[in-house]
């Protein structure tokens, strides 16, 4: 088997992420893939995206010419804003999040443990430049946490893990994994497979996945 | 009569003081006051702790303000994006201080000190390094932290149109920080694009009222701190 | 599709349970939502706790809740005013409870509860009756009282337009507690005057969002509470 | 003497009192005398009125015909807003008042300490109901704490006194009481004579008075 051709792109991480995405569900969308999943709300829904810097209601990137610099998401991007829309400030939007008011939040991470602890913002390397932004009030405050990420490091050490080495983002707040392996619940008794990418079998994915994975 | 209109960013800059708490509105560069943040490079106040949620970008703006050995200390929440170099030098190099916020602590820690609340609870950080050495307390059996209300000596904001008492409006997602920065501050400095008669601003659609406000400056055409970047430009 | 428009008055209050806690906005008479309380009553639902700044006048909208013996408790910063006698007389005959709140701290109580803060500090009430038996804490060298967040299961609210999302503005000093209160409530139930299409509100005059609200439904020509009371009228 | 002629009249306390607010300056007036202070506002000035129910810049009663039930002050009276006027919900209000942004704050009052302790919602009567309203967030936020009020009760008794005997609405917060026999400071030494109304000596003020009075 060849790592390049099996398995989900980032785009369709994405797409296959919003398609748990229910009709009318209010959605908060990570920096990196999960910002992807604008693009991929199936027919027939009306998702509203909520970006904390301060917009509710934000649609794809703009079409050239009708770019405002002062219109971006949470990942600095040029976006638009959908009718129906609303800006607000800083503390209203994090009220939004921290008071349970958004329904589901996409997180990219670099490990996810069996309990559903996410670690997304730091390795811990003493000279690395700390930066946390926003992940920790989103997993602390958004009712369902979704993770996309790629199921390996680069280095191919597993993301999956029984306990995160990094520092922790959240303690068991995480629901559900979506990697280019295949998707993944954090369940009471740790990770269980949901659905495989084409061409992924259940020893491929238990084989990179850092603890016991439950068959589906 | 009440007209808080300064008819130059120098002046309406010219008594922030060495060691003073500054606010800087903006979320990467959308709102960023980057004429008020200039005029304060200009100014030579130095020893002043920032609060911002990132640490700018090339060599203008908030980063030339740090750039030129301003800012004793950060408060903020992400200091490292596309473009970040000059924090993360003076970071490495241990020429700068930081103090680390998620950002929806940061925005309820400024609103709570415009407020008057000096202290409240969040599940925010909670089982993450980010509480160590901080009060937790459980109500209703959940674990909270304990955070604390910021204030500031000074803000500088950026806004879309203002009148002679200080109300304010502002463009899209370039809001942000602004609103609740000029209430935590002692003093806060405006620039917008537009000022306009009193009246022209309908009550029903004001975000920032005037009692919050000290001082509007009109920068009718702003720089845009990406464009200044892809240039090259660095300040001053 | 989202669609949070309920046809009828009673349909959007009919899951209100015995024992519920209903916020219900308004001060005085401005915001009151007049026809959602009376079809509360037509409902019947009983032992609520109900959060409103007042309690009511006359035999009307919330005074008429209470005369019918569905308030087990009140939560409220002023529960007497002119023309209200419902309250008091239930009160000193020991028939309804009453929690006092200064006003200030119902706000905050109410912002916080749907802001996800739990708890926070304030000066107000200290030194008072207010702040018996609650915890007191020096912060920087002044005194704060512990006070915690408040929500609720239904919110009954009053607003001047509305559209299919619950994007929600107001007129005039009607605002007053309707935007914390639909933050602060599971559920949160809007009567409008007016009905608009998706897109006609500007999103930058926007005061309630609509992920904060749950319906909406249309009430063109509300009642005033202060034309039936003048008429001596009673509900039902 | 005859109590009915000298000293100044409700309107006249409400007149001396806005002598003092600066041009500039934010005030909330409370309920009763103080609402009328805000038709005193000294030639050349511009003064910005605060009303806790969500109106910064209230204006006057409306003309007939202008009147909207949905525009009123604290004490539920019908107001106008003048143009530069804002509206906001009650938590942004009362983040005005708490968080310090309002210059005074005017008030009435049933007891002043001499160490400016404020009773103004309650007699403490157990038969009484309990109302609070707004005083004692504005007495713990506002800068300055101004009192209007009746020199004494309507039955004789003093309402500026050594210690209050009703329950406190804050604890030494008054600056200055404006009655109708005369303007009183709060020092550290206790109540200062400021001025006497006209027709009013000092020691007809003083025998009125609950506590030592020091001379202007």
């Amino acid at each position: 088997m060849n790592d390049q051709i099996i398995g989900w792109s980032r785009d369709q991480m994405a797409e296959r992420a919003a398609q748990d995405i229910p009709d009318g569900a209010y959605v908060n969308l990570g920096i990196g893939i999960p910002e992807k999943v604008v693009r991929y709300v199936p027919a027939g829904r009306e998702v509203i995206y909520h970006t904390e810097n301060g917009l509710l209601g934000m649609g794809d990137t703009p079409e050239a010419g009708q770019e405002d610099p002062e219109l971006i998401n949470a990942g600095k991007r040029l976006v638009t804003a959908i009718p129906g829309a609303a800006y607000f400030h800083h503390a209203d939007s994090f009220a939004m999040i921290r008071g349970q008011h958004i329904d589901i939040c996409v997180l990219g991470a670099m490990q996810v443990s069996q309990n559903g602890d996410l670690a997304n913002w730091s390795t811990g390397d003493p000279d690395a430049i700390p930066a946390v932004g926003g992940a920790m009030d989103l997993v602390a405050g958004v009712k369902t946490i979704y993770v996309i990420t790629q199921h390996c490091t680069r280095s191919g050490d597993a993301k999956l893990v029984a306990n995160c080495s990094f520092p922790l983002t959240g303690q068991a707040v995480v629901s559900r994994i979506y990697t280019d392996l295949g998707v993944i619940d954090v369940t009471d008794d740790g990770f269980k497979l949901v659905e495989l990418a084409p061409g992924v079998d259940f020893d491929y994915i238990q084989a990179r996945t850092g603890c016991p994975l439950l068959a589906a | 009569m009440i007209n808080k209109q300064i008819s130059s960013i120098h002046e309406a800059v010219a008594d922030i003081h060495d060691g003073a708490t500054v606010m800087i509105g903006g979320f990467g560069e959308a709102g960023s006051p980057i004429e008020l943040i200039h005029a304060l490079i200009d100014q030579g106040a130095k020893n002043l702790t920032v609060i911002n949620n990132n640490t700018g970008s090339g060599h203008v703006g908030l980063a030339a303000l740090i750039e030129n050995k301003r800012v004793a200390k950060m408060i903020c929440s992400f200091p490292r994006t596309a473009n970040s170099t000059v924090f993360p030098e003076l970071y490495k190099s241990g020429n700068i201080e930081l103090e680390l916020v998620p950002q929806g602590t940061l925005a309820e820690r400024i609103r709570a000190g415009g407020a008057g609340i000096p202290a409240f609870y969040t599940a925010t950080s909670v089982g993450t390094p980010l509480c160590e050495g901080k009060e937790i307390r459980a109500i209703n059996g959940r674990d909270y932290v304990l955070e604390y209300g910021l204030k500031a000596d000074f803000s500088l904001i950026k806004c879309l149109k203002a009148d002679r008492y200080g109300n304010l409006i502002y463009n899209k997602t370039a809001r942000n920080f602004a609103p609740i920065m000029a209430m935590a501050a002692t003093t806060a400095i405006v620039q917008t694009k537009e000022f306009v008669e009193i009246g022209d601003l309908d009550p029903e659609i004001i975000v920032t009222p005037g009692i919050f406000v000290d001082r509007v400056v009109i920068v009718a055409n702003p720089l845009l701190e990406s464009d200044l970047v892809k240039a090259e430009r660095s300040y001053p």
